[in-house]
């Protein structure tokens, strides 16, 4: 088959729609901006709720479309629709003339350094969800100081999230899980160490994310307190001071940690507005793009030939994601058949 | 010299330093005290609460927060009816909890 | 009959004179301090209940049928109750006659304690009479009776089995050493009357194994040696007896005229309880009857340890078996010496030191007070408050049969008090207790209508409510129909099979009445185990440490031991045990109010 | 602490300031607790710098106290402010520089409510109008004094006589700062270097060589708290306030603390006064406490004026030891001499806190 599909980015959305669509007998093209396949899955460590690697997800994830046109370090510099196709150039200079797109942008981390009374970027201590999990990967990071081990560490759950003042009201849905993952991984590391949770609800949605959360309370002793942190500021030893209400007390709580990870939330990839006002996408009240129907067609974008998978249209886990793939990758092949039988038609 | 006020104790909470010998002993001997979610549900079927604002949910989160006065003070019409026990979602044994507070709560400590 | 040896005596005989002389000794200190340890009035209770004809003629029958017959036992296990009964009736009968037949001839013997015993070596039969082959013959019956015994008590040990046990107690080395001695006693007193049953006279065993002997042994060398083991074995028995479960024996002589005379355990460690303690027997019937020997890991909670735990002081142990244990009673109902396995324990947890201990005293009762002056008043408790279908149909009853009644905890009350008793905060049950009296007595009313067994046993137990009649539901209901106020629409085709609660049946001796109930509403089948030896729900508060996912292998067993005739629906009286059933249950589980609700005009 | 991570932050919250042509709006309560402070401002502006700065006595109190305390509504406070902005439209300026900062909190907030609300402005003007037949323009731009300052450091720094340096160790001198609260929490973007990180003190001291130190309760209120502290039954949560700053700060042993408010100084200075009564406890080496300046004071020290002209014998923390730390030279003798060499008297010398 000739019909050329182009994939907008080699994440998990992209690389699962490329294997279905590689099945249905295409040869996709997969346009990545980074250097390498896999998006996210590339800076994480393990995965809840199983603990899998997720260097063993990507990389089998990689396998299965080795026989997939790729562009990595390639963007692209302009799109457009011309009849019933799209024409894209890319900026290594090549044209591509597609009778579908799938956008499967994902989404980018909140800049933590937004909530400027976290200390981001200014406190020694204080690290994002992504940067513990490139500790995990062995990443070297001096705001993490083990030298004798850790004592304490919090979480801070919705860190751009549920924030009106900071852009995102939505919920990133992922964050409270992989918050009780980290703090799970953290107390297997440091076992004597006191570990926090501030959250604001634990939404615990997902297959065995509630047994997560009780073993975290009674086998690894983790302390949940609901509120969100209010501010943090440094001690003389360098060591990060948190205060947050006890909203369950009522009552003002204080502490001080060796480590603080901000669990930032889920955003828009920015260069997703860019793909979008060049193709006239709407975007959804939540920033993310804006689906055919959020209910019945989660995938489909209102505009003919492109469709979604994946963190573009909002936060998402990864066996969602995937799923999201395969329904875009079914829809892709259904679209491109009612399309020639339309086209032989018409001849 | 009396300038007819102090300085006002603080409300706040330090984590650092809170006593929590009580929490551990009563862990010890009843480790589900982890498990409650502050779901509430005790609060709300006990026959207590009206007299003493008797709360599991409270006693728990007291004994993690150091403040045993007023875990003393909501403990203190407990009818051990076991209400708690039956509507407790994450089958904390309360009364046990409770019968183990008032146990090993230490009244020579809390009047130091 | 004529003496042999002038002296009437033998050093073979010091053996089983200092056993006896220590066993003696050690009893009737044993005996005075335990009478030092009960309070005035329980020796007052005990004093005049042996001058009251009634109670000194049921302490006699008991002492007959519990010690010497085991009545009890064999109700349950005619092999066991063969067993016990041959050993201790026939032992006890071997002693009597022993000492007529020592009065009968040489009547200023008896003095020396040894002589009726060993009877057989210290006399030689001078003339062949009716009288003397009459001693013989029972002589020789009841030692074959014991030994009948003694032979099946050698293979119960080997093959527990064969007798309908699935786990029996471990024995100590003391126990062991008893045993042996035991085993040892009657054997060897046939072989010793075997070789004088020549020159002493004998009957069917003695004189025929006295042949035998003769046929291989030509001389009486052998006599003496074997006196000599026979007195040792009992000097060794005796000796051991206070340290082994033997001590059973005589404690159970003590218990069952303090028992009859009503009075109550107050201490685990001291008095009464003591008295059970060491009368428990470590048969280990209660191991197989305890719903928690359903999980491994509480096989060595059941009372028979409690005990054991009591007598070795071990404190530890005493305090978690005491703790974990749901107080079904069920111990007590099989126990064959009637050991209150759950009084012993609420005993126990009484004796726990409390920093914070509750004060009801400024709760206003006049608030709370009910006003239902001549009416029926109707308490739910707590538990029901949980489960609104029952105090719903209960209400519904009420207005049916035309009843005025109050509900006196509509919008909820103060506890009953039993919980805290369970738990062995007595002073604060007797407080609360005291303000729900307060409340009750102050309403005006007449019957006090309650419909959880666990409120019901510390009404009728505890309060003192004058002529307030405390009724519980089941009793109610049955009155209401055999009075004609309520109409049974139409009985059906379905089986109900009635679990009776913990408190109800064991706890108050209710069992009749709702199965008379229920079988007007359906058709009443019995679950495997019944009445009082019905399997705890496991829903119970009587245990204080169990956590809830420990219970839920318990309320599994419990399930199906009352679906074993495969009944439609289960039936209790019990809001606990209804809740707790319909957790894991495959089948409806309701309350009797609520089948009769259903099921009446 | 990374300071990178501040300098970014500061980057995104800079304000611009114009270089000359303000009027001064002045604090009512500064004068009376430091005088001196709002004269050597106009001294530095307008003798040293050479800017033309207009000072009008027809100006009143800007209603902020008032309406903080819960005594005036905004709309009093919003046509007392009406008039002072037509007072600076009849001088003929558009820039406002503001010594107090809940004055400046105030005019911020009344500005960003008639941005928001134009018809609350329209109403105000009618008020003002039907009032006193008075009419203005709003102000271009809107500094607090500070800020003004801040734009002035490096020029003032090129002038310095003394440096905020230790001159027996040659160590900079460990240097609190301490915004008022007014300053930019309710609008960070009106504060130079935001709400989070102000660099607006900051600067200064980096600027007159000392070392800024940053530490946990840096954010706290000093314990005015205006209710807190007039209302009698509050003052105990007044002191308690500063009570924790203090405590907070003490580990990092500052020489000095500097302010842009004029309740803070206050308070951070005579509450420790009160805690050493009631607790015993001293915050400065040997038993002396820390001084709190404003940043006119310490503007004025480097540029080498008087330390008594400055009217530093008025704070109840002993200055001496400052003094001799930065190399200041100061006539004892003199410390309670007032203009014309009036004899101010020698006040009562506490207890537990030392004073000269």
């Amino acid at each position: 088959m000739k019909e050329n599909i182009v994939i907008i980015g080699g994440g998990a959305a992209g690389l699962e729609a490329a294997y279905q669509l590689l099945t249905l007998g295409y040869t996709p093209i997969i346009i990545e901006k980074s250097g390498h396949l896999g998006g996210h899955l590339y800076d994480w460590n393990r995965l809840f709720p199983d603990m899998t690697p997720a260097k063993q997800v990507a990389k089998a994830m990689m396998e299965r479309v080795k026989d997939a046109n790729i562009f990595l370090n390639t963007e692209i510099i302009s799109i457009d629709k011309k009849d019933d196709a799209y024409a894209i150039v890319l900026n290594n200079g090549i044209s591509i003339s597609c009778t579908a797109v799938l956008v499967t942008t994902g989404f980018q981390l909140f800049d933590a350094h937004k909530k400027e009374e976290y200390g981001y970027g200014i406190y020694d201590h204080v690290i994002t969800n992504k940067d513990l999990e490139g500790w995990f990967n062995g990443n070297k990071d001096r705001r993490v100081d083990d030298k004798d081990g850790l004592k304490a560490v919090g979480f801070v759950h919705c860190v751009g999230s549920r924030d009106i003042k900071a852009g995102n009201s939505q919920c990133s849905k992922v964050c409270c899980i992989t918050a009780i993952k980290q703090a799970i991984e953290m107390k297997e590391k440091y076992p004597d160490a006191e570990v926090y949770c501030f959250y604001m609800d634990l939404r615990m949605f997902g297959k065995k994310y509630e047994d997560f959360y009780i073993n975290g309370q009674k086998d690894h002793g983790i302390h949940f307190i609901r509120g969100r942190v209010s501010e943090v500021s440094e001690n003389i030893d360098g060591k990060v001071i948190v205060k947050a209400e006890d909203t369950l007390n009522g009552k003002p709580i204080k502490v001080t940690l060796d480590l603080l990870v901000l669990m930032a939330g889920i955003v828009c990839n920015s260069d997703t507005a860019k793909l979008a006002s060049a193709l006239k996408l709407p975007t959804d009240t939540d920033g993310f793009l804006k689906s055919k129907d959020n209910v019945l067609n989660i995938i489909e974008s209102p505009k003919e030939g492109i469709f979604y998978a994946g963190a573009c249209t909002g936060p998402k886990t990864v066996p969602e994601t995937v799923a999201e793939a395969r329904a875009a990758a079914l829809a892709i092949h259904n679209h491109i058949n009612s399309h020639k039988s339309w086209t032989s038609d018409s001849e | 010299m009396d300038f007819g006020f102090g300085i006002a104790p603080s409300s706040s909470i330090n984590l650092d330093k809170v006593d929590l010998s009580l929490y551990r002993k009563v862990k010890e001997v009843e480790p589900d005290i982890e498990r409650c979610m502050a779901c509430g549900s005790c609060s709300a079927t006990c026959p207590a609460a009206k007299f003493s604002g008797m709360s599991v949910r409270k006693v728990i989160l007291g004994l993690q927060r150091g403040q045993q006065k007023e875990v003393r003070k909501m403990l203190s019409n407990c009818m051990l009816c076991g209400k708690c026990n039956m509507v407790c979602p994450r089958g904390i044994n309360t009364r046990h909890l409770i019968l183990s507070v008032c146990r090993y709560f230490d009244m020579k400590e809390e009047q130091k | 009959m004529t003496e042999r040896f002038l002296s009437a005596y033998n050093n073979f005989v010091l053996p089983f004179l200092f056993g006896m002389g220590f066993v003696l000794i050690y009893c009737l200190i044993a005996m005075i301090r335990i009478w030092l340890q009960l309070s005035a009035d329980d020796k007052k209770k005990v004093l005049l209940s042996l001058v009251n004809p009634k109670i000194l003629l049921k302490d006699i029958r008991d002492l007959f049928c519990d010690c010497l017959f085991h009545v009890k036992l064999w109700k349950r296990n005619k092999l066991l109750g063969y067993m016990h009964s041959s050993i201790a009736f026939g032992w006890f009968m071997l002693i009597v006659v022993g000492h007529i037949e020592c009065f009968c001839y040489f009547p200023g013997r008896l003095k020396t304690f040894y002589y009726p015993i060993f009877f057989r070596f210290f006399v030689a039969e001078s003339q062949s009479t009716m009288q003397g082959s009459f001693f013989f013959f029972l002589m020789d019956f009841f030692l074959l009776m014991v030994l009948s015994g003694i032979v099946l008590a050698i293979i119960k040990r080997i093959r527990s089995r064969l007798f309908g046990m699935r786990r029996t107690t471990n024995l100590s080395l003391t126990d062991l050493i008893g045993l042996y001695s035991l085993w040892a006693i009657f054997p060897l007193r046939l072989f010793a009357e075997g070789f004088t049953a020549d020159i002493a006279g004998g009957s069917f065993l003695t004189k025929s194994l006295n042949i035998v002997f003769h046929s291989f042994l030509g001389n009486h060398l052998n006599m003496l040696p074997t006196w000599w083991a026979y007195s040792i074995a009992l000097g060794v028995f005796m000796f051991i007896l206070p340290f082994t479960r033997y001590m059973h024996i005589p404690s159970e002589i003590m218990l069952i005229p303090l028992r009859n005379a009503g009075i109550q355990i107050s201490n685990p460690r001291k008095g009464l309880a003591k008295v059970m303690v060491y009368t428990c027997p470590s048969c280990g019937v209660c191991i197989d009857a305890c719903p928690m020997g359903i999980t491994k890991r509480n096989n060595r909670d059941a009372t028979v340890y409690l005990n054991r735990q009591l007598k070795r002081k071990n404190e530890g142990r005493i305090e978690e078996i005491s703790d974990k244990c749901l107080l079904c009673g069920k111990c007590g109902a099989v126990c064959q010496v009637q050991i209150p396995g759950d009084k012993l324990r609420i005993a126990q947890r009484s004796l726990r030191k409390y920093d914070v201990s509750p004060d009801y005293s400024t709760i206003d009762a006049a608030s709370l007070t009910p006003r239902a002056e001549g009416k029926v008043l109707y308490f739910a408790g707590c538990m029901t408050a949980l489960t609104p279908a029952i105090s719903k149909a209960m209400e519904s009853i009420l207005r049916k049969a035309g009843v005025d009644y109050e509900f006196m905890d509509k919008d909820g009350g103060l506890c009953c008090g039993r919980p805290l008793w369970m738990a062995g905060r007595l002073e604060e049950a007797k407080q609360l207790i005291a303000k729900n009296e307060e409340l009750i007595n102050g309403s005006g009313a007449t019957t006090l209508l309650v419909s959880c067994p666990i409120c019901y046993r510390v009404f009728k137990e505890r309060y003192k409510l004058g002529d307030i009649r405390v009724v519980h539901h089941t009793v109610y209901i049955d009155e209401l129909i055999a009075a004609g106020k309520l109409k049974v629409e139409s009985a059906d085709e379905l089986s109900y099979v009635f679990h009776d609660p913990c408190e109800l049946g064991r706890g108050c001796g209710i069992y009749d009445q709702p199965r008379e109930v229920i079988s007007r509403m359906g058709k009443l089948v019995e679950a495997d185990k019944s009445h009082d030896e019905s399997i705890c729900c496991g829903g119970s508060m009587g245990s204080l440490t169990l956590g809830f996912e420990k219970r839920q292998a318990m309320t599994e067993n419990a399930l199906r031991n009352l679906t074993s005739e495969n009944p439609d629906a289960i039936v209790t009286a019990c809001p606990l045990c209804r809740s707790t059933f319909a957790r894991y249950a495959d089948r409806p589980v309701e309350d009797i109010a609520e089948i009769v609700d259903k099921k009446t005009l | 602490m990374i300071y990178q991570g501040k300098e970014k932050i500061w980057s995104d919250y800079q304000k611009e300031i114009p270089d000359d042509h303000w009027f001064y709006a002045r604090s009512c309560i500064r004068q009376n607790f430091f005088p001196a402070s709002e004269k050597y401002f106009l001294t530095i502006c307008r003798d040293l710098l050479g800017k033309d700065i207009c000072d009008n006595e027809h100006h009143t109190t800007c209603g902020g106290i008032s309406y903080h305390s819960d005594t005036i509504p905004q709309a009093t406070a919003m046509a007392i402010v009406a008039r002072q902005f037509s007072l600076m439209t009849e001088a003929g300026y558009k820039n406002l520089v503001v010594s107090c900062i809940t004055s400046f909190g105030n005019y911020t907030e009344i500005l960003e409510t008639w941005r928001e609300f134009p018809e609350v402005e329209a109403r105000v003007r009618e008020d003002l109008w039907k009032a006193c037949r008075r009419e203005f323009e709003k102000p271009e731009y809107v500094a607090h004094a500070s800020d003004l300052m801040y734009h002035f450091r490096d020029e003032i720094a090129a002038r310095a006589k003394y440096k905020l340096v230790n001159r027996q160790t040659g160590e900079p001198l460990k240097v609190v700062e301490h915004i008022g609260c007014h300053y930019a929490k309710m609008f960070p973007h009106k504060g130079v270097g935001g709400a989070e990180y102000p660099c607006v003190l900051s600067g200064m001291v980096d600027s007159w060589g000392g070392k800024v130190i940053d530490y946990p309760e840096r954010r706290h209120c000093c314990g005015f708290g205006f209710r807190q502290y007039l209302v009698k039954a509050n003052r105990g949560y007044s002191i308690a306030n500063t009570y924790k700053k203090f405590e907070s700060m003490a580990p990092y042993h500052p020489d000095m603390i500097i302010t842009n408010c004029p309740g803070c100084p206050y308070f951070l200075d005579r509450w420790q006064y009160v805690i050493a009564e009631m607790e015993g406890k001293t915050y400065g080496e040997n038993g002396f406490g820390i001084p709190a300046l404003t940043y006119e004071e310490m503007a004025g020290l480097v540029l080498g004026y008087d330390p008594w002209d400055l009217g530093l014998q008025l704070h109840q923390v002993a200055i001496e030891p400052l003094l001799d730390k930065m190399g200041v030279p100061y006539d004892p003798s003199k410390k309670y001499l007032g203009l014309n060499e009036k004899d101010l008297m020698k006040p009562e010398l506490p207890k537990n806190l030392r004073c000269f």
